[in-house]
């Protein structure tokens, strides 16, 4: 027996997402940001998509990429705090927004991830994050019904990879990603390096592979990964 | 040791496996597969106590105290294996990342419910992994034997067992046949050499429906 | 700033366990089970102890040792298999045993340590699993509520520890350890080798030392610990 | 740089911290605190977007990229760091073992409401993590400016704004006092040097309920 290998170019990878499709991006800030599939993703031109995402970058960098191109017509997200275009735009009525708390955005994203219908949770009870959700009594208390969120192309940034889609993350690089890694049907990782089978060690692979449709090493890493200064 | 016609109904289901499949292997009979897999061939396999990428079986002598499978054998890993936590193994499943799972039973009912964790009165050790494995693979088969120790089919009609999942089963491998379960019930694909298509029909408690045509046997 | 120290002579550590606690307990099969706290809590003597663990060991070893000394009268578990003894027990009415299955004892864990109410799952329904739990419609869909898990102590197995208490399993000794390391109010930790900070490697550790309460180091290994010749 | 009276006012939230807690500081004034505990100060630092251990902050020739807090600044690790998902960072808050938060307001209530995320028609930009944070840490510690920079009181005896959650905050630190929210509203504990009692109950919005003993000056 052999892991079978999921290494494939960028193109062909994102050749698979539609119009109208929901796609989750890793990332908090510039870290953990698959800069490189937001790109390729751009010049494929896909519309109308639902983005579920953290945050929204700053002005001309990650996801806001997409929101200038306007095929981000909807984002589910925690904050847009550093990308004024994102408020404007929301503001303007062309992105709608769905704000959710964030450790809520991870639960939700890790329930899909693990095949459950929802969690039931006591954030938000009392105020108006709690609007318009289901409520549900247990034990004499009430809770919210948050749903499991589920996509249909993840794109995900990893440190490594093997080729069997093992995923690495290097410190707060990893953030969502390997919550959204398990809650999309098709998969797409971005690694900086991609190494042969075997040179992950078993016991410090942070995605296992099974979740894993595509991955493709990076060359050079564009600017966007870099160091911001502000 | 297994018989020649289990040697070969195991090595039979073998050939369910297709290239790149991600595949659990119930405890069992199915752990018995894997033996009739090619060395290099593309496949994934999970255990639900926290491992893709199970590799041979090994001796007390040589095994790691801390690798087991979910029924308890001291297996080894393959490049590229990964661990993880149970809630992670339960993710695999639950979110239908398991191509395909092959699983023992007590019974298989027509309709593709499957019972195979509790005789009441008798044998109620737990559920164990199995409930989620039959409900969320994107494809459930069985291996059994026909009939139980006492001769009864284990293919019937309907269960009159706890079930562990309705409506699951695609397919069954016996010592007898190959049979799917279609939405009109049983049907025979393969037999068993030197049984006959009577005899299955003598040791399923159902209707089984025969094609007209010659079948394979294995 | 420096992390805290929280290592721990093994007496002291289970000294705060108490009649009528519920006792989360790692391990699936020998691999993470710990077996010399398990030793340390026969000691002790607390009884009427609900013990919550994957399964019930194998006769004369782990959790065999608190259902032969009568200290646990409940247990919460999915398979006892491998334990006539348990069976017998559960049989005789002097041990109440509530069954899960599996991967949904594995997330009521991970929802207590998560501190979520519940997860919503369509596991079991059609099926007695699913007999006498409360159901809720979401979008149309039946789920069964399947209430967080929480204990007031956890008794955990690791392979490397540090003196803060991040830990860090191996191969499938990891199993529910993670999970409850994150589910109790006092945690313990058992660990093969206890390291000084800084020598887990920040992307490496599996349990954040956040979680951990307490951390001790094993001497030599009792024979509990070794290859089970069947 | 900050003022002298802020420095003096971040200084004293610092000595909230006592030995052993973990602790997640805030966005903005909250995270200047940490400037003020000694280098060998037993404490756990937490961020949201995945660290336990947080390190001085690096400038941009020193910093790792991918290594930020989760207010975007580039921090560094200590000996025992751990990094984590996000999952993972919220079930620290949410399961109760953050000991302490410190958070900015725009406004807080008597009874302890906390207002922190959104002014509507102004500022909306999201909640983040505040939300959990506010309403799962043991402990919710408030450092804000006593009003706000049109002079409007922040602490009020009801708050009109969205809020963030209710009755979380426990104690106030601002550039004028001390303040604890009781069962009975708003408390003087301590002010600031050369702020009399009377310029605390002008600026604030509420009933002040001042002890009847000398208070401390920080």
């Amino acid at each position: 027996m052999k892991l079978p290998d999921k290494r494939c170019a960028i193109p062909d990878a994102v050749a698979k997402i539609k119009d109208g499709d929901t796609v989750m991006v890793g990332g908090f800030g510039v870290p953990g940001t698959p800069m490189t599939l937001i790109h390729a993703l751009v010049a494929h031109g896909a519309r109308n998509l639902t983005l579920i995402k953290n945050d929204a970058n700053e002005p001309g960098m990650g996801i806001d990429h997409l929101l200038q191109s306007g095929q981000a017509t909807r984002l589910i997200t925690t904050h847009l705090g550093l990308n004024g275009t994102a408020i404007a735009l929301m503001n303007t009525g062309k992105l709608a927004v769905e704000f959710n708390a964030q450790g809520i955005l991870a639960e939700r994203i890790r329930a899909g991830g693990a095949g459950i219908g929802a969690i039931l949770s006591d954030i938000g009870i009392g105020t108006e994050l709690a609007n318009g959700k289901q409520v549900v009594e247990m034990e004499g208390e009430d809770y919210v019904v948050e749903p499991a969120l589920r996509a249909d192309v993840a794109l995900i940034h990893a440190d490594r990879a093997d080729s069997f889609g093992n995923l690495a993350y290097v410190a707060t690089a990893r953030n969502f990603n390997p919550l959204m890694a398990m809650a999309a049907k098709c998969v797409i990782a971005e690694a900086e390096t991609v190494l042969p089978l075997g040179e992950l060690r078993a016991d410090d692979v942070h995605t296992p592979g099974v979740f894993v449709d595509h991955v493709t090493a990076l060359g050079e890493l564009s600017k966007e990964y870099v160091v911001v200064r502000r | 040791m297994l018989s020649d016609v289990r040697e070969r109904m195991v090595a039979r289901a073998a050939r369910e496996i297709t290239s790149g499949m991600v595949v659990n292997l119930g405890i069992g009979l199915p752990t018995k597969v894997v033996n009739h897999l090619p060395a290099d061939f593309p496949v994934c396999l999970h255990t639900e106590n926290g491992l893709t990428g199970i590799g041979p079986t090994l001796s007390p002598e040589k095994a790691d105290r801390n690798l087991i499978d979910a029924g308890g054998a001291y297996v080894s890993t393959v490049p590229g294996s990964a661990f993880f936590d149970s809630a992670t193994s339960f993710a695999i499943v639950r979110s239908g990342r398991l191509d395909l799972t092959m699983l023992g039973a007590f019974e298989v009912s027509a309709a593709g419910d499957l019972a195979n964790w509790k005789i009441p009165g008798k044998f109620s050790p737990g559920v164990g992994g199995g409930i989620e494995l039959a409900q969320k693979a994107r494809r459930v088969v069985v291996l059994t034997t026909h009939t139980d120790r006492a001769g009864n089919p284990k293919l019937r009609q309907t269960s009159s067992l706890p079930l562990t999942a309705r409506a699951c089963v695609s397919r069954i491998f016996t010592d007898m046949a190959v049979i799917d379960v279609s939405a009109d019930g049983f049907v025979l694909v393969e037999t068993a050499d030197g049984i006959s298509t009577a005899d299955v029909v003598a040791a399923t408690d159902a209707p089984l429906i025969v094609p007209d045509t010659c079948l394979p046997i294995f």
